[in-house]
């Protein structure tokens, strides 16, 4: 089977996360069960909202570090509207607004005035944790209790998660933009050469104002789904940890962190693989100092495994 | 400068919701105590380390360069803190090591964690009923000594029963976020658990939610004596908790720097009343079930009176 | 005929380097307007701020009589301005057709969604049109450096523009491709589309321009139509001097055998190959684009190792696939035909460009001798006459044909015993050929081996030694100086010339 | 336009260079700062200040070092921080075990560089991406470094040990020297060694590095090991600062290095930048970090600040050098 080996070169991922599963099915027969599946299916979906923001932005050769905390103070807007009005709907538009606004912000310093997208959205990283703290006085808990947050926290469709449907949903949006539209190709041009990519007469900096539009959209989705899911919301938590694994998520699925190359499929398996690392960590009740050795060696031992299948030796010279 | 009291507290970070409930009872607690004694000046200021070593010795450095009057140090870890206690003396300040005792330091405020912890875990105990009963247990961050006592408080007060069972630990580095998956994943794995036991309320407000949303009927046990979580305790899910309460603790802070200040020597380790909260059904049928009576327990209504209201108990009525 | 672009005393300036200086330069309808200058004399500057690419100093453009601002890329395209710049402007993670259609998408009637499978069908229909076999669903990351320079004129040809700038767009084309490439500026002539054609090449410019400018230093020196000129006549416009011509001066090989190929064979590329390279001998392969050399000449150099068949140099076997490491260490130099991938770093200085491989050379007392690096970069730069601000310049910033005289003039050491050179003249203007041939020359008489690939017959007979043809990736024959056939080479180059 | 077509010979004359001009603008919004917050805090000029700020950037400092050579190859290390506890948890450990200071100062270095080894043999001869392996020895090494200490500190009270990270000579820290002379030496190996150039050329065109017979995989694997050996001096300093070492130590210290070292003008993409940019990154973000604990404000717009002054900086920085540019 000659194409076996393209298939174990191009999709290595899927294999590499297979065989995880299989790994902790045999230590834990319970890792395959319905239920944990559809545990897994659940807590991706955040992670998985940052990741495909992250995505467009990574090809496109720049980073958002700003995500992680942004979805923060995405649900805490969202907890004040909710607070305030009592009702979701102004919560929403609210939350829309406020990540757009604060990509494009983003977007036009990377763009138009040509700063580095790390430092830009480091320091947006920084203003995000402090307006979360600063826009509830008093570091006072909202709590969201509703139909809507019971909807997008826990509610099933046919056995499945409807905040799953809608990420596996946006995923196949994005791979249709991403591989079917001019912008998903302008993306992929600006990140393998931005030079190139304004000879050809693409409006670089639209595009690029429009890829950190998305991933802040992207952040505020996922703090409105991260809110439902706890069910309350308060200034000092913790979005660092959502972003890591994000960009972990794409660039094990195979994204170029310097941009220009990358496959929204890699991407996706990527993030189970992610999900899958983080649910064994608690199923297979590793104890608390072996943690992070484990999470590491795994994401190593994939690594190498990766490599293993398919990277050849030579520096790409010829 | 007997005009002026200028307290300084380093906290290892300002993101959980008991830190932030903390830094609100402080704050509350000086405007208060500048406004009721004329004759002194009292300032305060609250850093975050924001759970880094190396910041906070920073800014304990920085801070004895600055001498205040007193220091609240809320150590990430005491031993690293040693040297700075005695520049911190040379300098004249006042040093007091929060929540884990230092010999060095002219005064600890402590909470006994381990004796907090047993509580919850006779509790869960004596709240069982008896049958077999499945408990998860949240950790704090591997090696947190606040973390560590609780646990081990909490291990000791089950062990005084046996059909309590404890099916997993799990830390979750006092991250909320990080504990809502990990409540998640105790949920599906352990369909049959009973009950959830947490080191922190930060815990509770994730794990709640998800069992009220998945329709899971699980039975929790706190430890902060957050407000919100009190609130959840009469007829509510939330069987027992610890009454620390961040806002209650941030005036007891002024409180002590303001007798210190005025000349009094409070015990060099002040423990910090905090005692169990229960509604007052669950408290006789635990003491029915063999709960001792000798440990102190308030009811809902109570905690939550001296929770929300700092000032009952530490303002400036209770010194003058 | 009508003028359609008017460009008036354009100035540009780069920090200290006036790179152009009030440049009066028009255009007409239905023309081929001969572009050329030595390099760095500012061509490519003029172009690329007509390109939107750069913005001009001082000046005016006018385009039908209108005075137009170009000020981005996008802005050129607008006025009907295509342009096939002189370094490949292609995505490589997008394909032929992707590329070919970037920035002006066709999509499926009024959705967003673009068509692929439409585009891909316009452009095979164009590739068909020219005989071209090249997938337009092909990764551009995948096609040689001839086949994106195809990629680069099809977009052109295919963007509806009335005026078409070529900056050098033969230099990495095969023989076939050039008459490809001459056939449609015929047709587009008579279509009334304007090229404006830049090229180091007199003989092309004269069989296809009307009217030839001369620029040099910023300045137009000369512009005049193609018939009323000539060659010399222009030439020596270029630099105001007479062009010195090279020529091969005689000599006996008599040195050792440097290189021995034995059987070398790497199925796909190339096959049963054997011939010597002796100490002061200059072979040159030649053949068409796909004959096989390059690989062959990477397999030497030890960037390949699967190969059947033996390398010895200086009587001892090489290891296949050492490493490029091991061949410098040998005394080995290599300039590559891709000089954007593996030829230059972007953002280090002309002194670090040329240096790179001489440090260990240089180093005193475990430091490196900055003094006797500087002796050795300006060397180098005056050998080959480099025009660069300044050693410290950063390489980016030079002019195409000055890049490449770099990537040769790194090699310039006293302890070389073999140097490879894959097409190494590429982009470099007809006085500094010259000046190139002389060193190459100057070398092998001090008894460095030299092999050389080159696709340009005129210059394969003006410098070797010995000359092998190939074809399809086998020897076709082997010619020693002074028994050169041109005719009989071009047909062994094109596969006719099998059997003798 | 200079006629000749050969160059003259020339040294850097008077004309200033993007990165020049960039440093420049770094004293002046040092000396900004620091006026601004002497304003603010009578108490920021001290001696005793200067000196708090001077030994609080030492670790970071060292740790940008590296960094600075790990980004001029275009990489990342985001595993500088966990292997500063990891290599203090094996020097420690090695030093209670044996009781020999110099055996402990062996074994940190030596362990800083095993993580650096394993990152460089990842990224430089598998040619992985440098910012999912050392995301992954990030957690790796800090896993190990709780595994070591047991979760808990481990006290330390050999004065030998303790010098580096500890003593003062007066108000200067004896790690300022110290750091100084590392900055010497890196200097000394980034400009005047082959290894340098072979770091820059890395960065600029890993291909043509290659091409040209320099082994730019061999230098990638160096410099993550050159990387790992700061962080072991970095956890030497660490322990001598706190008597004790520490499983948490080091934390989040990648990205303040990497926020220094990108001040400091060095580019995420590879191949451009220097040390001294570095420093000024390093002292000004201290600086910026040390004045907004003077003043005390709220953690939370503490958080704010710190993010407008990182943003104005490059904001300003862009703006000054499009002015010069025209
Ligand atoms: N790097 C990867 N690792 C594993 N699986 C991948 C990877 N990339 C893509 N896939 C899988 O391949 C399928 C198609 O995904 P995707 O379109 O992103 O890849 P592609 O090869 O670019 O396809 P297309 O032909 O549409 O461009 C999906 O099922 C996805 O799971
Ligand atoms: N972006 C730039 N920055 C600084 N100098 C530049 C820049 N672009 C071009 N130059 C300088 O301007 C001069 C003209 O360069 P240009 O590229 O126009 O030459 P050219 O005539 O096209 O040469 P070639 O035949 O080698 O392509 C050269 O000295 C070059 O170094
Ligand atoms: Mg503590
Ligand atoms: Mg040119």
């Amino acid at each position: 089977m000659p194409n076996f080996g393209r298939l174990l070169r191009e999709k290595n991922i899927i294999f590499v996360t297979l065989a995880l599963c299989v790994l902790f099915y045999l230590i834990s027969p319970r890792f395959l069960s319905l239920d944990n599946m559809s545990a897994i299916s659940r807590q991706i979906v955040p992670i998985g909202l940052i990741a495909l923001g992250q995505y467009f932005v990574v090809v496109s050769g720049n980073i958002d570090l700003s995500m992680g905390m942004g979805s923060v103070l995405f649900a805490i807007v969202l907890g004040v509207f909710f607070g305030l009005t009592g009702g979701v709907a102004l919560g929403i538009v609210a939350v829309i607004v406020c990540s757009l606004a604060l990509g494009f912000f983003n977007g036009v310093l990377v763009a138009k005035l040509k700063l580095p997208a790390f430092i830009v959205t480091l320091a947006m990283l920084f203003s995000a944790q402090g307006l979360s703290g600063l826009i509830i006085p008093r570091g006072q808990q909202i709590f969201l209790m509703g139909d809507f947050f019971r909807f997008i926290g826990a509610g099933k469709f046919m056995g499945l998660y409807w905040s799953f449907l809608f990420l596996v949903a946006l995923f196949v949006l994005a791979y249709v933009v991403y591989n079917h539209t001019r912008w998903g190709a302008y993306v992929i041009a600006i990140g393998n050469s931005e030079e190139n990519a304004r000879l050809a007469g693409i409006d670089v900096d639209r595009v690029k104002i429009g890829v950190f539009m998305f991933s802040a959209l992207c952040s505020g989705l996922a703090g409105i789904v991260l809110s439902s899911r706890m069910g309350f919301v308060q200034p000092g938590l913790d979005g660092n940890g959502l972003l890591l694994d994000g960009i972990a998520a794409i660039i094990i699925g195979g994204t170029l962190i310097l941009g220009g190359r990358g496959t929204i499929g890699g991407a996706f398996w990527g993030l189970l693989f992610i999900g899958v690392i983080n649910n064994a960590l608690n199923l297979l009740n590793v104890e608390d100092v072996w943690h992070q050795v484990f999470k590491g060696a795994v994401i190593l031992a994939a690594l190498g495994a990766n490599w293993l299948l398919w990277q050849s030796r030579q520096v790409e010279a010829h | 400068d007997e005009g002026k009291l200028d307290i300084v507290f380093i906290n290892d970070g300002h993101v959980a919701p008991y830190h932030v409930a903390w830094l609100s009872g402080f704050e509350d607690a000086i405007e208060a105590y500048d406004d009721a004694f004329e004759d002194i000046e009292i300032t305060g200021r609250w850093l975050s380390a924001e759970g880094s070593l190396e910041k906070m010795i920073q800014q304990t450095e920085v801070t004895i360069n600055e001498k205040p009057d007193v220091m609240f140090v809320n150590a990430i870890n005491v031993d690293a803190f040693e040297p700075l206690v005695a520049k911190a003396q040379e300098a004249g300040i006042t040093w007091i090591a929060v929540h884990s005792p230092m010999e060095s330091a002219d005064y600890s405020f402590t909470l006994g964690d381990v004796a907090n912890g047993t509580n919850q875990g006779m509790a869960m105990c004596a709240l069982s009923g008896g049958e077999a009963y499945k408990v998860a247990v949240m950790l704090g961050q591997a090696g947190n000594p606040s973390g560590e006592a609780r646990r081990e408080g909490i291990m000791k007060g089950i062990a005084s029963c046996d059909n309590v069972e404890v099916v997993a630990e799990q830390p979750a580095d006092w991250d909320t976020v990080k504990a809502q998956s990990i409540a998640e994943n105790w949920m599906t794995q352990y369909p049959d658990l009973d009950a959830i036991s947490g080191v922190t309320d930060a815990y509770m407000y994730p794990s709640i939610a998800i069992a009220t949303n998945s329709g899971k009927d699980l039975e929790f046990f706190g430890y902060d004596g957050d407000i919100p979580i009190l609130q959840q305790m009469q007829d509510g899910p939330v069987k027992a908790d610890i009454l620390l309460s961040g806002t209650r603790e941030g005036w007891n802070f002024v409180q002590m720097a303001y007798r210190i200040h005025k000349g009094e020597t409070p015990d060099k380790v002040y423990d910090f009343f905090t005692p169990l909260v229960m509604s007052e059904e669950n408290h006789k049928l635990a003491l029915a079930n063999g709960f001792p009576e000798d440990v102190q327990v308030y009811y809902v209504d109570q905690a939550l009176d001296v929770a929300a209201k700092g000032y009952l108990e530490f303002g400036p009525d209770s010194v003058k | 005929m009508t003028k359609r672009l008017d460009m008036k005393g354009i100035g540009k300036s780069f920090f200290a380097t006036r790179a152009l200086d009030n440049v009066n330069f028009t255009c007409v309808a239905g023309e081929v307007h001969a572009l050329v200058g030595l390099n760095g004399a500012g061509k490519s500057t003029l172009m690329k701020i007509l390109g939107g690419v750069y913005q001009k100093d001082e000046g005016v453009i006018e385009i039908d009589g209108a005075k137009v601002e170009i000020a981005a890329p996008s802005d050129a395209g607008d006025r009907g301005i295509a342009m096939i710049h002189q370094e490949l402007s292609l995505i490589n993670e997008l394909t032929v057709a992707g590329n070919i259609f970037l920035g002006r998408e066709l999509r499926h009637g009024a959705t967003p969604f673009v068509n692929k499978r439409e585009m891909a069908r316009q452009v095979r229909a164009q590739l068909d049109r020219f005989g071209l076999t090249l997938d337009p669903n092909r990764k551009v990351a995948d096609l040689n450096s001839g086949e994106k320079q195809i990629v680069e004129i099809i977009r052109a040809l295919m963007s509806d523009a009335w005026l078409i700038v070529m900056d050098e767009p033969t230099s990495a084309l095969s023989e076939e491709d050039k008459e490809m490439l001459f056939d449609f500026i015929r047709k587009m002539k008579e279509e009334g589309i304007a090229i404006i054609y830049i090229s180091h090449h007199m003989p092309e410019i004269f069989s296809i321009a009307e009217q030839v400018t001369v620029m040099r230093d910023g300045v137009i020196v000369l512009s005049e139509c193609t018939a009323a000129s000539s060659e010399d006549h222009v030439i020596r416009s270029m630099t105001g001097a007479e062009l010195d011509h090279f020529v091969k001066p005689h000599k006996e090989i008599t040195g050792k055998t440097i290189l021995t190929v034995e059987n070398l064979t790497h199925p796909g590329a190339y096959e049963d190959i054997s011939f010597n390279v002796h100490e002061g001998e200059i072979v040159v392969m030649t053949g068409l684009r796909g004959c096989g050399a390059p690989e062959l000449a990477k397999a030497i150099f030890g960037l390949d190792g699967s190969y059947a068949g033996k390398i010895s140099y200086f009587g001892q076997p090489l290891k296949p696939g050492r490493g490029p490491a091991q061949a410098v260490a040998d005394g080995m130099g290599l300039v590559t035909e891709n000089r954007d991938k593996n030829g230059i770093l972007p953002p280090l200085s002309v002194r670090d460009n040329i240096a790179l491989p001489y440090l260990e050379k240089s180093v005193k007392a475990g430091l490196i001798d900055g003094r006797r690096i500087d002796a050795l970069v300006d060397k180098a730069i005056r050998d080959t006459s480099t025009k660069t601000s300044s050693p410290e310049q950063e390489i980016r910033f030079l002019s195409g044909g000055n890049k490449q005289k770099i990537c040769f003039s790194r090699w310039l050491d006293p302890d070389l015993k073999l140097l490879i050179l894959l097409e190494p003249t590429r982009g470099i203007d007809v006085h500094a050929k010259a000046d190139i041939y002389r060193i190459i020359e100057d070398l092998a008489g001090r008894g460095v081996g030299i092999l050389i690939l080159s696709y340009e017959i005129d210059e394969v007979i003006m410098l070797a030694d010995r000359v092998l043809t190939l074809y399809q990736g086998a020897t076709v024959s082997e010619y020693a100086y002074p028994g050169f056939d041109k005719d009989r080479m071009l047909a062994d180059m094109a596969g006719a010339g099998q059997g003798h | 336009m200079t006629t000749a077509t050969a160059t003259t010979p020339s040294r850097p004359g008077f004309k200033l260079d993007s990165l020049t001009q960039r440093y420049l603008f770094l004293i002046l919004l040092i000396v900004i700062a620091s006026v601004g917050f002497g304003i603010a805090n009578e108490n920021f000029y001290s001696l005793a200040n200067i000196g708090i700020l001077l030994r609080s950037i030492a670790v970071p400092f060292l740790l940008s070092m590296g960094m600075t050579f790990i980004m001029l190859t275009g990489g990342i290390d985001l595993s500088v921080g966990s292997n500063v506890a990891f290599s203090g948890g094996v020097g420690v450990v090695a030093l209670t075990a044996t009781g020999s200071a110099p055996i402990g100062f062996a074994a940190a270095v030596a362990a800083g560089m095993a993580i650096g080894a394993i990152n460089g043999v990842f990224i430089g001869r598998l040619r992985l991406s440098a910012f999912m392996v050392t995301l992954a020895t990030y957690a790796l090494a800090r896993g190990m470094a709780l595994v070591i200490y047991n979760a808990d500190s481990i006290n330390v009270s050999d004065a030998a040990f303790l010098w580096l990270g500890g003593v003062s000579w007066g108000n200067m820290p004896v790690v300022i020297p110290f750091v100084a002379l590392v900055f010497v030496a890196l200097s000394v190996l980034l400009y005047k060694s082959t290894f340098g150039r072979d770091v820059y050329a890395a960065g600029s065109n890993i291909n043509t590095a290659f091409v040209l017979g320099r082994r730019p995989e061999r230098t990638l694997v160096w410099v993550y090991v050159l990387s790992g050996a700061l962080a072991g001096l970095s956890a030497i300093i660490t322990v001598g600062r706190v008597s004790s070492g520490q499983p948490w130590a080091g934390l989040y210290l990648e990205f303040d290095a990497i926020t220094a070292v990108i001040l400091g003008g060095t580019s995420l993409f590879g191949g451009r930048g220097r040390l001294l940019g570095t420093i000024l990154g390093v002292l000004l973000y201290g600086i910026i970090i040390n004045g907004l604990v003077l003043t005390g404000t709220n953690p939370y717009l503490q958080s704010l600040i710190k993010g407008m002054i990182l943003l104005g900086v490059v904001l300003l920085d862009t703006l000054v050098q499009r002015r010069n540019a025209q």
